[in-house]
């Protein structure tokens, strides 16, 4: 097994007395998709706020790549090469879907405090975010606002700017919460694509999806890491049934 | 699991309903009884959560009628409508994330046309034990299964002669989904009629009595569980099963 | 649409060629116009593309101008620069101190950063006196454009042209500055910085470049208009300059293009006309910032660009047409509600009320007619010029609704 | 071509109640003008400007002015205003030898309008701080009033420093301690019991204080409440509004301005009632100051041959320089070294017995003492240095 | 020490006073997230009123009444006007009621003149409460600072003793919802508009006639309320309580000390080199008392930006 991509060391997150992370350990291997399942409130989303930097936890560490990126800024974890998606949309409303993508893309360019160049004259950008556009397949409303998107346009755009800047390690929150079969399935097979040579940890709570896509699974229940094995594994563990999938598992 | 249905409480008739210039909902009719569950079945955008939506005044119907034991809500606002007796948990869930969970609850706290109040917050409370333990805190801080739940109860604080409940298990863990399957049939039991929306139909036929699949923007089949079941030329065309 | 470049250009001859066409009271009032279009055009990158509403920018524009008459003062009076390139220094200033400022306030967002511009603004303003050194006290501090590249700077006509070049320069580079990377992330500035940040972005230090670059601009009309009066006073620091342009900027549209410049430029001049016709023209002003508000919300240029945009089910021309039928019905009710307000103004001032005895109300004179106050005469004609455009306006939108709704 | 005199004032916003007055009082006069004959055989056409309160405004319209073709320039209610006014006028009249402007300053009494700042073409035909304080404080020296102990009280821009400033020269001269000194922001303080208590405090007898408008009758309400024992000798008090506001509380404070309505009772009483039957009321405040003002310009018109194009400003300041006018309070004159006026002051207290009611209350301004031109003039200020054309 | 007592009474006096001008703000900005530039034009037009009527009525129901009417005028605002706006955003609020204060105040000019009118408090409340070391203090000041903690506590029960304030809230961001559980939110809306006009109508009413009345009052006092607020924390009542304490004090105190930062170097040998830069340095307190509430306000918002008592961001 080679060294972990992704290393939560003995990770704890409290909101004030609440303890809502308590000793997390997870090892993620390159190249694996990973998936987190626990119940509801177990701290699955927190956990995923802890790795992209939007909270500190409290104590532990979190290497990426062996390094510590514990209590970095999100803006500093996404440049580390971790990129993240909402369990709620999370994407700019006001502007084209195009101008979506395109924001997301020119990161990935080290184009930030850029004020001498025309956006219009970034080929290359302006040539990732077309194909970026076919892949999650939005290109005939790339210039509809991406408020007027329906919902599962919009969870296909919130993949599609996670995606953008190219990441090593991505971070999917329930990409499928609110969609069809039909869009499921199609977004399962856009998701094992597109991180084919990358390492993915997902949330999700159709267990279809996650026993058909994940390699591995870890499973979370009131801030702790109780099990972590092979989808097989995790179908037969009873503490898992038990927390979790309740008496009729999928 | 059929039990004795009473009188019709709630009736649609041709409602048709806009977003804009779009035209959505095109003559949708469907009865509901006292203490009945039906379903709404159908594909993505087929106009079910629009439905729902036109019957709460929230989209108002352009067309058509929605009687509550025979009173017209059509082109009412939806205080009032909400008043005489319809609860409403939405999809997007419209949790109040600036207040707390005890808060939220109390938003929907209301004596119902019927005067007496059927639940309490602690009801809700043996339902979904994880509220309870987050009563205190900022709905906004809540994961996204919690909020959920909170939808739902904070529904049912308003002690509503039906409930329109759409999508109540997306996101929950597959325990929960049980759970809310069995909070469902227990409302039910209580005299509370439910119309729901549900992706995941192994739910949705077990907890209904009957089952409306919707296309177009209008019902295209009506029926039991098991005379869908019967018929799987219909879920081929209309539910994509 | 395509028309625009062809506007464009045509505007800007009208302007070059404006000092042969106006009086110079006009020319005047062109010189404030351009100034004030130059500060909302500032004020517009801040708040239409960035989406960060700063009710302090009075400072900038200030601190722009005190540092051009200091400019101008320096040397003995030499002259820190030649005359045409002191806008420079009011450049450099507000870009100093809005990096500054844009540290601090850009920390927040929201409410929150507009009250933090707004201290900081009114901070400045109370100290302003104080500081004699800087801000010359309440006498302020005056200067002397000195002649330069063979121009005397003395005549309006040069003041003119030196303001109209900086400010169609300056907003060229306000234009072109929207189309780089730097100016688009303002849009997801404004959009959702939360998600900015997970893509990789220093939110923070953009929002304070941002300001920082509005800062400059607005530094830059400062400096316009310090030069153009020769004195800088710290009134130029008050809270009603800060809510001027953000009035302004809203009544042309902030978050078109253009918008900033056009409302900052109409407002300037229907200050400079009405405040020297009728005494009560701030009334009229409040009036007109609520309609605009409460009907026109995108902004006069705004809601312009959308109904061109989108001409709808009627056509260009229908559009044009009933927009056309509106204004005059509009114009007849405007008609009528001044009228009121003047008579009635007229009515209730002292002077009248002195001349009034033992129940003889004397003749009020309006519009070079006498109108007897206490009959119905003027107040009929008032209410029924008014109540005649409103059922105009009204019957217009029904026609309107009612074709489209055949065409449905 | 006719005479065109603009009037530069604030017309509207918070502060235009003073201006307006401005506006009632120029227009009184330019009608005596026109009906005297106007000028060149035209009737003198005023403009209005409206200033919008501040010197960016003036700025602005002063030029405004200018090339609709004034020749003159009125303004007065505010010294920082008539700083950024002079100056524009020095500066048009630098670049444009032979088509000068004049500005006639009605109010601004800031003494460096007179001093580094005086110029040529700059005239005012109000009083100045010097005058005021030291009028004002003979007065009530002499009615026995001032007391040992005094308190200047000022806003904190050039008017209330020189306020200040004259109030602490005086003291040797009338032998009295300025126990303290406070210079306050302008117009901006609601509540003032903090510093009435300042002035308890330092045990004062009497208050010396510039401030107009708010910041006079809120803090002569305080000092009421606070039922402090002081009196107050003012500069404004004849506000309108002033004495209605404050009540029974004004009675027994003083003023120091340029007319009072029971001096020279028949002549005023004609100027009282003519004014009133032209703009509505009686005049107070800054009214009847500029209307002498005014009076001091018609003079100086007198003087003056018309030329082609209407009047040489040139001639007109040479005119004004040494005109003298006949007032209801006696002769007024320009001071040619500095261009300041030279007019008879009177001390008044607010009193029952006053004949003229304020604000139709039961008081109104008794004179107390009149002081001649000759008593109130003082010397030009060093900092005058005034070049002359040729 | 007479001294100290009397500055701290006055400035909790005056606190009280500001406290009563910006707590129908609060409620109206904390809980619709309306700004509303007009508020203090409502707390003129409760002068006004008050002045108009009294000579009808008597100074006590002037002072019942005009809060009344100025509730009238808040109500036909928010239903006529601010509700069209409220979708188009919160700066469009804002610039409505900003318009809207201009017509206010120019309205007033109008009908009562430009320069201040004779509103008094009435010679039966004009008496000293007590005398201390040679001072009176006014009757008038302390009942000013009774009516706000009226108010105050009137306020804290409506919003902790009923569902008002939950439901405001939440309308703000989920109108829809909020109705779909049965609130009228259009009524509770315009219904906690009014009652915030009232209130600065009554603040007018009773203050109008102790300060002056006149048509820049509501300038006068506009910026104050909002800093209030904003150092209070968006609709916090407490808030916005120790907020109008902590300004009128320091104000208070303030104005009574000439201390300057010169002072201080002094101590530490650095006299000279102060008085030799001057500027802030040889400023004296008293002269900055109307500067420091902006101090205030910018400290707060840089340290603890959800205000002394607000809600986290
Ligand atoms: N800022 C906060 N303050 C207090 N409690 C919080 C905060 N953020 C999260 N929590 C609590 O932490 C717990 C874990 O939340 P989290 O969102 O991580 O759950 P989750 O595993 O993603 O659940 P779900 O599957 O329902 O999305 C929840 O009970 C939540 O209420
Ligand atoms: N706010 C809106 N504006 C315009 N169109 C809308 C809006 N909301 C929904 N629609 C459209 O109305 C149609 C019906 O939507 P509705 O939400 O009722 O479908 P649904 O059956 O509930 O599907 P879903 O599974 O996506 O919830 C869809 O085509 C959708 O695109
Ligand atoms: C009109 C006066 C109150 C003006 C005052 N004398 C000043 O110099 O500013
Ligand atoms: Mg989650
Ligand atoms: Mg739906």
């Amino acid at each position: 097994m080679s060294d972990p991509i992704l290393s939560l060391q003995n990770v704890h997150k409290s909101f004030g007395e609440a303890h809502i992370i308590r000793d997390a350990n997870l090892d993620v291997i390159p190249g694996e998709r990973h998936a987190v399942i626990g119940p509801n409130g177990a701290g699955k989303s927190t956990l995923f706020h802890l790795c992209s930097g939007q909270f500190a936890p409290s104590e532990g560490k979190i290497l990426l790549n062996g390094t510590n990126i514990a209590g970095l800024k999100p803006a500093e974890v996404n440049r580390r090469g971790l990129a993240r998606s909402f369990q709620i949309t999370n994407i700019f409303p006001g502007v084209s879907v195009f101008e979506n993508l395109r924001l997301a893309v020119m990161r990935k360019h080290n184009l930030q405090f850029v004020f001498w160049r025309s956006v219009a004259r970034l080929r290359r950008v302006n040539a990732e975010v077309d194909e970026l556009l076919t892949r999650i397949r939005l290109s005939d409303r790339a210039y509809s606002l991406a408020s007027q998107l329906s919902y599962s346009e919009q969870r296909s755009l919130e993949i599609g700017m996670t995606l953008a800047s190219d990441p090593q390690v991505i971070l999917l929150d329930e990409p499928m919460a609110g969609m069809s079969h039909e869009e499921t399935n199609y977004t399962a097979g856009l998701i094992r694509e597109i991180t084919e040579g990358r390492t993915l940890l997902i949330v999700e709570h159709d267990m279809g999806v996650v026993f058909s896509l994940a390699h591995r699974i870890s499973v979370l229940v009131y801030g702790e890491i109780v099990a972590t094995g092979t989808p097989e594994e995790i179908r037969g563990n009873a503490r898992v049934k038990e927390a979790y999938l309740g008496e009729e598992a999928a | 699991m059929m039990e004795t249905v009473n009188h019709t409480i709630l009736s649609v008739e041709g409602l048709h309903a806009h977003y804009g210039k779009s035209h959505i909902l095109h003559g949708v009719n469907f009865d509901v009884a006292r203490g009945e569950v039906v379903s709404l079945l159908g594909r993505n955008g087929s106009g079910r959560s629009t439905t729902m939506k036109s019957i709460m005044g929230l989209v108002p119907p352009t067309e058509g009628h929605v009687r509550l034991e025979g009173v017209d809500l059509a082109g009412q606002r939806s205080f009032a409508i909400c008043r005489q007796g319809i609860g409403y948990v939405p999809e997007e869930r419209e949790i109040f994330l600036n207040l707390t969970v005890d808060e939220n609850l109390e938003m929907g706290r209301q004596n119902g046309p019927e005067g007496a109040p059927k639940w309490g917050t602690e009801q809700m409370f043996t339902y979904f034990p994880r509220l309870k333990e987050r009563r205190n805190t900022r709905a906004g801080s809540l994961s996204g299964g919690e909020q959920q739940m909170l939808t739902m109860c904070r529904s049912l604080l308003g002690n509503p002669l039906v409930m329109l409940i759409d999508e109540p298990t997306e996101g929950l863990a597959p325990k929960i989904v049980t759970v809310v399957g069995e909070v469902i049939e227990d409302i039910n039991k209580h005299g509370v009629s439910v119309v729901l929306v549900e992706q995941k139909l192994t739910i949705a036929m077990q907890v209904s009595h009957r089952v409306c699949v919707m296309g177009h923007g209008q019902i295209v089949f009506e029926g039991t569980p098991d005379e869908l079941n019967a018929r799987p030329e219909i879920s081929d065309e209309w539910l994509a099963v | 649409m395509k028309y625009a470049p062809l506007l464009l250009l045509l505007t800007v001859a009208v302007l070059v060629a404006l000092p042969w066409l106006v009086s110079g009271s006009m020319l005047n009032a062109a010189v404030q116009m351009l100034i004030a279009a130059l500060f909302a055009m500032a004020f517009g990158l801040l708040c239409g593309q960035a989406g960060l509403l700063s009710f302090g920018h009075a400072a900038y524009f200030g601190v722009g101008a005190f540092a051009a008459v200091h400019a101008m003062n320096a040397f003995g009076g030499e002259g820190l620069l030649p005359t045409p390139l002191l806008p420079l220094v009011g450049g450099a200033t507000g870009l100093v101190s809005g990096l500054l400022a844009g540290y601090f306030s850009t920390k927040r967002t929201g409410v929150y950063f507009a009250m933090i511009t707004l201290a900081l603004a009114e901070l400045l303003h109370a100290l302003a006196p104080h500081l004699k050194t800087v801000f010359g006290g309440e006498a302020g501090v005056s200067s002397f454009r000195m002649p330069a590249w063979g121009i005397g700077f003395g005549s309006l006509n040069d003041v003119y042209f030196l303001t109209l070049v900086w400010t169609l320069l300056c907003i060229g580079l306000l234009y072109l500055f929207s189309k780089t990377p730097l100016g688009r992330l303002a849009l997801g500035l404004r959009e959702n910085a939360h998600r900015l940040r997970f893509l990789g972005y220093n939110t923070h230090a953009l929002g304070t470049l941002i300001f920082a670059v509005s800062a400059m601009f607005a530094g830059v009309a400062g400096a316009l208009q310090s030069m153009n009066i020769e004195a800088a006073n710290y009134v130029v620091l008050e809270s009603h300059i800060s809510t001027a342009v953000v009035l302004n900027s809203f009544i042309g549209g902030v978050r078109v293009f253009l918008g900033p410049a056009i409302g900052g430029a109409v407002m300037t001049f229907f200050g400079h006309v009405t405040s020297d016709l009728t005494r009560v023209w701030l009334l009229y002003q409040g009036i007109i910032f609520v309609l605009v508000m409460m009907f026109l919300p995108r902004g006069i240029v705004g809601e312009l660009v959308e109904r061109l945009r989108s001409p709808g089910s009627e056509g260009f021309a229908g559009t044009l047409g009933t927009t056309l039928m509106r204004l005059a019905s509009l114009a007849v009710a405007a008609f009528g509600g001044v009228f009121l307000v003047e008579f009635l103004q007229r009515f209730l001032s002292a002077e009248y009320r002195a001349g009034v005895q033992e129940g003889i109300w004397p003749n009020i004179t309006l519009f070079s007619h006498d109108w007897a106050p206490l009959s119905v005469l003027p107040w009929g004609f008032g209410f029924g010029l008014f109540g005649l455009g409103i059922a105009l306006v009204v019957m217009v939108n029904r026609r309107v609704a009612a074709r489209k709704e055949a065409q449905a | 071509e006719p005479l065109k005199i603009a009037l530069v004032e604030t017309l509207s916003g918070p502060q235009a109640s003073t201006g307006l007055l401005y506006r009632d009082a120029v227009k009184y006069q330019i009608g005596k003008i026109n009906e005297a004959g106007g000028f060149g055989g035209e009737p003198v056409e005023l403009l209005e400007f409206d200033n919008q309160g501040g010197p960016v405004g003036a700025a602005d319209r002063v030029r405004a002015a200018i090339s609709e073709g004034a020749d003159v320039i009125l303004q007065g209610s505010s010294s920082a205003v008539a700083g950024q006014v002079t100056e524009d006028v020095r500066k048009h009249n630098l670049r444009n030898a032979g088509d000068e402007v004049l500005y006639i300053n009605l109010g601004g009494e800031a003494m460096e309008l007179t001093g580094s700042k005086c110029h040529y073409y700059h005239f005012r035909t109000s009083p100045n701080a010097a005058i005021r304080v030291n009028t004002l404080l003979d007065g009530m020296n002499e009615a026995g009033v001032l007391g040992d102990n005094v308190y200047a009280m000022n806003q904190n821009y050039s008017w209330g420093v020189d306020v200040q400033d004259n109030t602490v020269a005086a003291s040797d001269r009338l032998g009295f301690t300025v126990v303290e000194q406070t210079l306050h922001d302008v117009n901006k303080i609601q509540d003032f019991s903090p510093y009435v208590q300042r002035v308890q405090a330092a045990g004062a007898d009497t208050v010396i204080t510039g401030n107009w408008s708010n910041d006079l009758l809120l803090l002569m309400k305080a000092a009421s409440g606070a039922g402090l024992d002081v009196r107050f000798g003012t500069a404004f008090l004849d506000q309108p509004g002033n004495i209605g506001n404050a009540g029974s509380v004004a009675e027994g404070h003083f003023l120091s301005a340029p007319f009072n309505p029971e001096v020279n009772p028949e002549e005023t009483a004609a100027f009282m009632e003519d004014y009133k039957s032209v703009t509505g009321h009686y005049p107070s405040y800054v009214e009847p100051t500029t209307v002498f003002g005014m009076m001091l310009l018609q003079a100086a018109l007198e003087e003056v041959e018309p030329t082609e194009d209407g009047l040489n400003a040139a001639d007109l300041a040479v005119a004004l320089e040494n005109a003298t006018a006949e007032t209801p309070m006696g002769t007024i004159a320009m001071r040619g070294a500095d261009h300041q006026a030279i007019l008879p002051m009177i001390v008044q207290e607010v009193s029952k017995d006053a004949q003229y009611k304020a604000d139709d209350t039961e008081l109104g301004f008794v004179p107390i003492k009149v002081i001649s031109a000759a008593d109130a003039e003082q010397p030009v200020q060093d900092s005058c240095e005034m070049k002359r054309p040729g | 020490m007479d001294q100290i007592l009397f500055a701290l009474l006055n400035g909790t006096i005056y606190g009280l006073l500001l406290f009563m001008v910006s707590a129908g703000l609060t409620l109206i900005f904390g809980m619709m997230g309306v700004l509303n530039f007009a508020h203090a034009s409502f707390y003129m037009l409760g002068a006004y009123f008050a002045y108009t009527l009294q000579p009808l009525t008597g100074f006590w129901l002037a002072i019942i009444l005009a809060p009344v009417l100025v509730m009238g005028v808040g109500i036909l605002v928010e239903r006529f006007i601010l509700r069209h706006v409220h979708e188009h955003g919160h700066a469009h609020e804002l610039l409505v009621t900003f318009g809207l204060s201009v017509v206010i105040a120019e309205m007033i000019k109008m009908v009562y003149g430009k320069f201040a009118v004779d509103y008094r408090v009435p010679a039966e409340l004009n008496f000293a409460a007590f005398t201390l070391s040679g001072i009176d203090y006014p009757f008038y000041r302390l009942f000013m600072g009774g009516i706000a903690v009226v108010m105050f506590i009137a306020i804290y029960l409506l919003l902790t003793k009923t569902r008002v304030g939950i439901v405001v809230r939440s309308a703000i961001y989920r109108p829809q919802m909020v109705e779909a559980l049965g609130h009228n939110v259009p009524m509770v809306f315009m219904g906690v508009f009014g009652i915030g006009a009232a209130l600065a109508g009554l603040a007018g009413a009773v203050a109008g006639a102790f300060y002056t009345t006149n048509p820049n009052m509501a300038l006068e006092l506009g910026v104050m309320v909002f800093v209030v607020v904003v150092v209070g924390g968006l609709g916090s009542m407490g808030g916005a309580m120790a907020a109008s304490l902590l300004i009128g004090i320091t104000n208070s105190l303030a104005v009574g000390s000439d201390f300057r930062i010169a002072d201080l170097l002094t101590w530490i040998g650095m006299g000279g080199w102060a008085e030799e830069i001057g500027g802030m340095l040889t400023m004296r307190m008293s002269s900055l008392a109307a500067t420091l509430p902006f101090f205030i306000m910018l400290l707060v918002l840089v340290l603890r930006p959800s205000g002394l008592m607000g809600e986290k961001e």
